[in-house]
This record gives structure tokens, C-alpha cells and sequence, in this order.
């Protein structure tokens, strides 16, 4: 190892991706912070975008912005076909079956509320139980809460190892009889573990309950099928994709969005209204209420391309290599803690630590003088925070864009941070 | 304006101005209505069938765009005196018509009228518009031979 | 009347804007349909967008993007104090009281939708009644269709006289102790009325009813001070008034705001968290769960100064100048039925209308194809045509950069139609 | 590091390290707590007032930053044998000093140590971190004048 870190352009040679091709593309990256060059690493926050987003997203308000669907003229008709037309973009890049099941939200957020709030309030009854893992987002297990004490319904945790694995043989006896559904994160935005989703799903299907798939920190990063998984809904956020803010996805299985009542009601969701009644549109419309988010829609197109073209296994592979290096860089801080797996194959480029005595606000604030971006706090993430016995952790998560000589650049501001704050964890 | 002259060739607006097969069928095998959830045009379409499944008559109670009522007008044509295999044969054959892209086959010689309608497909809203009447004669088909099972 | 018609060079001098500069800031308004330019009238389904707000979604992505709130690092220090910023540029440009009763959805749709669903389950019972206007859009009547079966309440439409305006005696008498909520649009978006919304406030708050109202046509086209017309909740959406698609407002009192049960849970909108229970953020932030829509509630802030810049009243006077115009013009074509008040004071810069026996798809498409794009069909407002007894209408809309000139282009298509159509209405 | 070494100056680091206060009081007039919903920080704040008003002990239990701590830390040395009163007047200018933009007072000479944290101010989200203490206080005041009111 000691020969690759002495010479920081030959570490590059590692990754599977032309990092800096693919830095060019992001005007971001040229920034600078306080006269430092900006070393970006809170990926799991949102991600930096390529200009070919910016550009498509520029360019629909500058040659065809329209409302789409009911417009007859030219504008809406381009409008239309670009909107629908990512709508099969989505669709294959999950591999899902029909581009009805394809429903453009918000975010993540919108789609697990989506869910939880019309097929939740038909199928929860007083007594059945909600089953969650203790890694999940805020997103993912709030609206839970309150549906399970609208319903009287009992959430159930899914026991963790001491690693931040699922304990599977545990998750065997607590999917049971009166498991509705399991909603489960695909890759932890704390710990970085990758959950095994098939296998869950097989779990919940046998006893006949649905599994949601919170898919914010796994989609963009590495190559899902919705079918392979055998998911009934998975929802994800494309502005941690490359995308625009303020747009998301949620796919769920035809059949049981189907018999969903709708989410919200008024422009484009309906089929028919009279004065007392309403009669609602086909999927995916039926879930799509008012004037949608069009030109960020259309602009995400250019973020699904761009990964479809860097190839989502080069992705993931790229990811693997510098959690790698970053984790054994990390590990020769004396007094840190890292959470969850060891093995960077076994987890996202996502990656938590606390050294020890420093609060992660004050790592946070002095990376940033340093021109180094992470994350401090609880991460949307405070039961999970309870039982790692912490007030929160600093996290370091990586993208296609991140260097191994960032990297080095993380480790040289946490030693001088360590010298700022007084403290003499590191020698 | 070639491509208004296009969609309004003479064949659509002869039917749109003397749609064939207007009116109510008062013993009708079935009665089924279409909405086009976009523009909220409305249909309501009669179809009677006899014992060996022909369609008798067809009469239909538009009030649509030029497109639409042009539409139904040429498939109320195209059908009356079919069986039931041949119409379903035939609204199979107009969808494939303005719903394929790329290669383009020419209908069956039987049915160049409809043949105007396929200057529609350069404009996607109104696809829906020469659609609703076939769509909504698919579900009288069955409606109709549902019945008609129940009869014998 | 006749020699202004016969210079159009002239006409715009009418005009308390300046349109030639204005137009220059739209790039969209050069762009040629099939070889002619484009005359944009389809402005109440959505505006078109200056450089201002394009450059500043762009400079937003390739300066700054990072997710707000919760971040320490200096990107995301500046996307928040941007993100929060904005919420003081609305507040001033609606005169509300605080920056905390702003806040942040898609669109005017989700801002009705959150109110039916949390203020309308927590305040409406069973024989309430909830008051609506025959012209509401269908954003303003589906949610509280769904909220009146629910909870068994009733709703009640107030009445129209011959033009189109709510009759406010009847209201007077249809507005009653049962009365829980008035939801009234300020501005039709297919008659062009202007309601009279201080008098129904006055009518609702009388009975210990609020009033909400559907900003979405007047707040783009009109001055409007929420504490002047002391509504309870105003919802209005950015993207028919230069902003970019995906983003609204819900404006709504504070302490009616206080006393609502959040809408979505997840990130953001939390105060803490434990397995079992949380406990909710304070104002606006309560209602704004998950990643926001940053990009796009940053680049209004472009718009919404865009405005401002102009002067509301100078906007609203364009307005009622092009609309005269246009109402006489088309009045001048034999077998056309214009709906709503006659008079230009008294409407916003919206006409629908009728061809005899054309239909309003037919006129649609053949105006496209001269480049002019107009809407056509229900507008939403399926039950408002039913009372005008049409399947739908062809509808104009102006905004601020329609020029006099635009009008008589609509008028010669028109004509066209007409012929294309072998109908002899003109002569 | 410039603005590191302005945020993190010696006094800073001084509570920080060695902060002032901590800990418990049994017999308090009112204890609160206090969150900082962004960061999930918590804060115990223990009071104890006498017959006259004046804040004979405070007592704090917290695991904040260090900012949060050095906050904290200050504002008990501020407050400590302070009347309500006066313990306000503190509170008030030093909030006046974290969320006032523009021209800058200086603080009170005997409030000297507080003047540290005006660095904080280029930091928008620690203002949070710096004003948990303070509102807290605010809180606990009122809950113990509350109780010795209640006691008269
Ligand atoms: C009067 C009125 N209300 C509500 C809406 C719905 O707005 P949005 O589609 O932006 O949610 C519209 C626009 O379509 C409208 O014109
Ligand atoms: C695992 C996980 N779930 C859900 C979310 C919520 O996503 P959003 O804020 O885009 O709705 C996030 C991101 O913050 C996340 O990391």
C-alpha cells in the first residue's frame, strides 16, 4: 500500500471510471471554497450535477417549456413527449415492467408518504404489525408512526449485528402472520450497509405481506432490477442521482397501485368530475395531482443517461475502491470509530466515524474551512444514533466524481482538526 | 398550413360534417359509453348484433372534436355487417395504425378511408380523439356478445 | 379605434410596459413553430420563464447546490440562506405577517391538498358545509369532494349571475352557521372573474368560518396583500408566474398553521425521533418534509423580483389594455361566444370562448400550426361546462410580454380555422 | 485556517474543555430541556432561585459541540447570582448580538468572555448551536418564577 499512497496520480488508475473526464463535466468541481478548491464528499446528501442535467434542464425553459397533457399546441405536445418519454427512461433503468407503474414524486419522502397514507390506510388493521429495520431514514419510519398508531397498528424492529447487518435469522421470526409490510432501506445513508432486499422480500411475501424498498441511497449507486428484487415499491430521490432537486420516483407493483385509492386530487388525476363526484384517471396520472414538476422531470432524463453510460457496475466498482481506500486511510487515526460493515463490498461509498472527544459539528465546521464538505449530526437517522450511544457521527460519502487523493485530503484536514480542537487522539 | 390541410383532408371533414351512422338504437345488444379523460369529449356508442354475431347496426351519439367524429363516422362503416371476428380484426388494425411508429403498412384495401385519419399521428394529444370510438366499440364487443351468450 | 387597429406600431405605445425589452428577456419567445413565430397565449396553464430565473437555476447547480438545513459546510450554508431568503421575498410580495406562515409545495394543487387534508380532517364534521364557487378549478373542488364524503359533510356551490360573477347576495344567505370553510378562486381561469374575496372573508369569518383562496390565476396578474383581503390561506403556484415548474406556495395564518397536524412526515420537518414516537419542528418547516425542491424555490426568488421590478399594478394594466383589445376584437367575428364579465376592470387577461360548431380541439390545432398556441377543452373546470353548456372552450391568455400585435394574429388564424373548417361564422 | 482559528479562539476552547457548571441540582426550581432539532443536541438546564430572584445555582448536563458547550459554559458564569431581572437584560443583548446583521454593539465589559462567540455569526447554523443555552435559560426562568410564585 505504502508505494500507491506515496504517488497520489497512479491511485486514480485505480478506479473504473475516467474521474477526470467526469470531472470536467461538473462545473461544481471547480469551485473554490474560501480560496480552497472544493473536495465535495457529502454525496449522500445530494449529489453534484453534470452540466448535460443543467444544460437539458436551461434548455427546456429556453425552447419548449409547456404544461404537458392537455395542451394541443406544438410547446405542449414536445412538452408531453419528453415527460412521458422519461417516464420509459425510469422504466428501464429499473427494470420495471410497463411505465405505468413509473409515478413522478418529489422525492423519496412523497413516495414512502404516498404509500403509507393511501395503500397503508386500506390494508393496516388494528393489531397488524409494520416491520422496519433501526437504520431507517426519518423518511422511512415516521410516517409508519403515525399510521401505525392512527390504526393501532404495532411497528416491529428488525434486529441488527454488530456490524449494521440485518440479522436475518432473527428477521425470520419477526416478518410473521400479522406483517402487513416491511419497508427497509436498501443501503443505509449511516452505516453504508447493503440490505439483502431479495431475501426480505421472500420473507414478507410468504406470509403474505408487501415490502417498500426506500431506494434513495441504492439506486444511485448501484444497478437495481425491481424485478430481480421482487420489491412491490421501491421510491428514491433523483437529486442524489445527479438530478435535479424536487423531483423523485416511486415504482410499485401495477396491481396493487391499481387498487390504491389516489394521494391527492385535483388538475390531471381525474377522468370526469361533476359537481359531487369524481371519477380518477389511469395509472400513472392517478397519482400525479396537478401541474407536475415538468422541466425537472425532463432534465432527470440527462442524469439517468449519464449513469447508464458510465455503466452502474463501474459505478459500484469505483465506489468499492475508494470506501476501500478511504476505510484503511481512516483506520490509522487513532481514537476514531467507523460504523458499520468492514467490508467495503458489503456496503455504499457512504462512511460515518467520530473521533473520539471531537463533536462532529466542530469536524464538520473545520473541514469546511478546509474546503472539504461532509456531513455532521444525526442524518435524519436519530434512533439509529440511540443505539450506536451517540449524539451523532461526521460522514464522508463518495460519488463517481470523488478522487483517492481526496481522500488524503479528508485525512490531512481531520488531523489538523484534531490539532485545532486540542485534542491528542492522533500522534 | 400544410399540415392543417393534411388533417383536414377532405375525407375527415365530409365525415366530420355528415357523420354516417348518428342516433339510437332503441332494442340495442349493447349501449356503452367513452370519455376522453383530456378533453372530456363524451360518446355513446349502440351496437346490435344478430344470432350468427354480425353487426346489425351501429349508431353512435358523438359530440366531438372533427377528429373524433370523423373517426367514429368511418369505423361505424368499416363495421356494420361484420362478424364479430372481422371487427375486431379491423379495430386491430386501425389501433396498429396509429399507434406504431416507424414502418408503416398500408391498410386493407376495404378500409382507405381510414386511411386519413393516419396524418393524426403527427400530432399525439389528438391520437386519443381517433381512438375513443375504437376503444370504446372494443368494450361493446363484448358487452354485446356477452349477451348474446346469455341468449342462446 | 379603426386607425389604431391600422398600426400596430402604435398599439404597443398603449402598453404600461415597456414589451420590447420585456420580450428580449424570454428567449422562448424568439423560437419559431414550424417556420412562424411563435405567439405564446396559452399564459394560465403556465408562463414562459426570463434568462433572471434560468440563470439562476443554473448558477444554482453549478455554484452552490447542496442540501439545506442540516449542513455545516459552506455550500450548504449558502443554498439555505438562499433557500430561506426566498421565503422573506415572498412574504413581502404578498404582505404577509411572518416568514414562518410560508410555505413551500409544488403547487397550488398540494397547498389545497394539504389543507383539506390536515386543517379540513381536523375542523370539518359531519353536516358541515363547505363552500365552493361553480367556477372552481378542479384542484379546488376534487379535495374537498373526497373530504366532504369522508367526514359526511356537504358541500355548497354559491351562485353566478349571467357573467360570470358570484352572485353576492345569494352567497350572503348560502354562506351559514354550518359554513366551515369558503375555498373560492381570486381569479377564474376560464371567465376571467375577479372575486370579490375581502366581502366573502367577511361573509366566512361572520360565521366563524376561514376562507381559503386559489391564488394560482390572480397572484401572477394582480397585487395582492394577504392581510389586506384577510384570508386565512392562500395558495398559489410559481410556475404560472415565471418560476420554474415544481414549485408553490401555501400561505395560511399562523396560528391556524400552529394548531394543523403536519401533512407528510420524514427529514426536515421533525424535531426528534424515537422508535415509537416524534415530536414535530416548528413553523414552516413542519410542513416542508424531505429534501425540498431547492433549485427551483431559489430561482423564484428571480421571479418573483422579475415582478416586482415591473410593478404589479403597471402588469395588471398591460393586462386589462390587451384584453379590451382582444374582447373587441373577437367580438368583431360573427357566431362567437365569449364567456365572462364584459367589462376588461373587472376580469383578468383570460378569454374563452366558442366558434359556433367548431370545436374548441379543431381551432387548437389548426392555430398551432400558425404557430399560435392557445389551450383548448374543460380547463379543468368540467362542472363550470357543464353550467355554460359547452363540451369545453378555446381559451387566450396574456402575460406580460403578449403584444397587441399577438392578438390580431390570433384574429386573422381564426379566420383561417373557419375556412379550413368549410364553416361560414365570418364573413 | 483563519476563520477555524476566529471561531475556535482560546476561550472557546477554554469552556470547551473546562466547562463551567456542570452537573445537577437536586433541590432546583425548575429544570428544562432544550433540542436542537437540526443536530439533535440536548441540554438539561438545572436552576435554583432564592427569595429574592436572584439565581443562587445553575447546573448544566449537556453533550453539545463546542460551541454548544462554551455557550453554555459562558452563560452560566453570566448569570450566576444575577437577578431575573437582570439575567434577561444578559440573555437579551447577548441575542441581540448573535442575530442582529449589520451594525455591531459591543457587549457589556463585564460580559467580556461572550464576545468570543461573535465569530459564530459567519456560521448561520451554529447560531443554533450557540443560542440553545440561552433559550433554555429562558424557559427555565420562567418555569422557576413560576414555582416561587407559587411558593409565596
Ligand atoms: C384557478 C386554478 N387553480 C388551481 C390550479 C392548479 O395549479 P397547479 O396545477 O399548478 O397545481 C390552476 C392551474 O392549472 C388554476 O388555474
Ligand atoms: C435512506 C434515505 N431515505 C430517505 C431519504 C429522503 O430523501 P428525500 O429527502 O430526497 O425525500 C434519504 C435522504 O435524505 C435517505 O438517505
Amino acid at each position: 500500500m505504502a508505494t500507491i499512497l506515496d504517488k497520489p496520480e497512479t491511485k486514480e488508475a485505480m478506479s473504473s471510471l475516467n474521474l477526470e473526464k467526469i470531472r470536467r463535466d461538473f462545473p461544481i468541481l471547480r469551485r473554490e471554497v474560501d480560496g480552497k478548491r472544493l473536495v465535495y464528499l457529502d454525496n449522500a446528501a445530494t449529489s453534484q450535477k453534470p452540466l448535460s442535467v443543467i444544460n437539458k434542464l436551461s434548455e427546456y425553459y429556453q425552447r419548449y417549456n409547456a404544461n404537458v397533457h392537455r395542451g394541443i399546441h406544438t410547446l405542449s405536445e414536445e412538452a408531453t413527449a419528453m415527460y412521458e418519454g422519461t417516464r420509459e427512461t425510469v422504466r428501464r433503468f429499473i427494470d420495471a415492467k410497463e411505465t405505468c407503474e413509473i409515478i413522478f414524486t418529489r422525492g423519496t419522502t412523497e413516495g414512502i408518504n404516498l404509500v403509507a397514507s393511501t395503500w397503508g390506510k386500506q390494508n393496516v388493521l388494528p393489531g397488524d404489525e409494520i416491520v422496519l429495520s433501526p437504520m431507517e431514514h426519518h423518511s422511512n419510519l415516521v410516517p409508519w408512526q403515525v399510521l401505525a398508531q392512527e390504526r393501532e397498528a404495532k411497528l416491529v424492529f428488525l434486529e441488527l449485528t454488530a456490524e449494521g447487518e440485518i440479522d436475518m435469522e432473527a428477521a425470520a421470526k419477526l416478518i410473521g402472520a400479522r406483517t402487513r409490510i416491511v419497508a427497509v432501506t436498501q443501503m443505509s445513508n449511516v452505516l453504508g450497509t447493503i440490505n439483502p432486499i431479495k431475501e426480505l422480500a421472500a420473507l414478507a411475501h410468504k406470509q403474505g405481506a408487501i415490502i417498500l424498498v426506500d431506494g434513495a441511497q441504492s439506486v444511485p449507486h448501484m444497478q437495481i432490477s425491481v424485478q430481480e428484487m421482487d420489491a412491490d415499491f421501491v421510491a428514491f430521490s433523483l437529486h442524489k442521482m445527479l438530478g435535479p432537486t424536487g423531483v423523485g420516483v416511486l415504482w410499485g407493483k401495477k396491481d396493487i397501485l391499481k387498487a390504491m385509492p389516489p394521494y391527492m386530487y385535483g388538475g390531471d388525476m381525474i377522468a370526469s368530475v361533476s359537481r359531487e363526484r369524481s371519477r380518477y384517471n389511469e395509472l400513472p396520472w392517478k397519482f400525479e395531482a396537478g401541474t407536475p414538476n415538468i422541466g425537472d422531470v425532463i432534465a432527470s432524463a440527462a442524469a439517468f443517461e449519464y449513469l447508464s453510460e458510465l455503466g452502474l457496475e463501474n459505478v459500484r466498482e469505483h465506489e468499492v475502491e475508494i470506501t476501500r481506500y478511504a476505510l484503511n486511510r481512516l483506520r490509522e487515526i487513532n481514537g476514531i470509530a467507523i460504523y458499520g460493515p468492514k467490508d467495503p463490498q458489503k456496503r455504499g461509498g457512504v462512511i460515518s466515524f467520530n473521533m473520539k472527544d471531537i463533536h462532529p459539528h466542530d469536524l464538520g465546521q473545520i473541514l469546511s474551512d478546509a474546503g472539504i464538505a461532509i456531513r455532521a449530526g444525526h442524518h435524519c437517522c436519530q434512533p439509529l444514533m440511540k443505539d450506536l450511544q451517540v449524539m451523532g457521527t461526521a460522514r464522508a460519502s463518495f460519488y463517481i466524481y470523488n478522487t483517492f487523493e481526496e481522500v488524503d485530503m479528508l485525512l490531512a484536514a481531520l488531523r489538523e482538526a484534531d490539532k485545532v480542537m486540542g485534542n491528542v487522539a492522533y500522534r | 398550413m400544410s399540415l392543417t390541410d393534411d388533417l383536414y383532408r377532405e375525407t375527415i371533414l365530409d365525415h366530420y360534417h355528415n357523420p354516417r351512422n348518428q342516433g339510437k338504437i332503441e332494442d340495442a345488444s349493447a349501449e356503452v359509453e367513452g370519455v376522453n379523460p383530456l378533453c372530456g369529449d363524451e360518446l355513446t356508442l349502440f351496437l346490435k348484433l344478430n344470432d350468427q354475431g354480425i353487426v346489425e347496426d351501429i349508431k353512435m351519439n358523438a359530440h366531438g372534436c372533427s377528429i373524433n367524429t370523423a373517426s367514429g363516422s368511418m369505423m361505424s362503416e368499416a363495421v356494420l355487417g361484420q362478424s364479430l371476428e372481422k371487427a375486431r380484426e379491423i379495430i386491430e388494425s386501425f389501433k396498429n395504425m396509429m399507434l406504431t411508429k416507424g414502418e408503416e403498412l398500408p391498410l386493407d384495401e376495404e378500409l382507405e378511408d381510414l386511411e386519413a385519419l393516419r396524418g393524426v399521428k403527427k400530432y399525439p394529444v389528438r391520437i386519443k380523439c381517433a381512438l375513443l370510438p375504437w376503444n370504446t366499440l372494443l368494450e361493446g364487443l363484448e358487452a354485446a356478445e356477452k349477451k348474446c351468450c346469455q341468449h342462446s
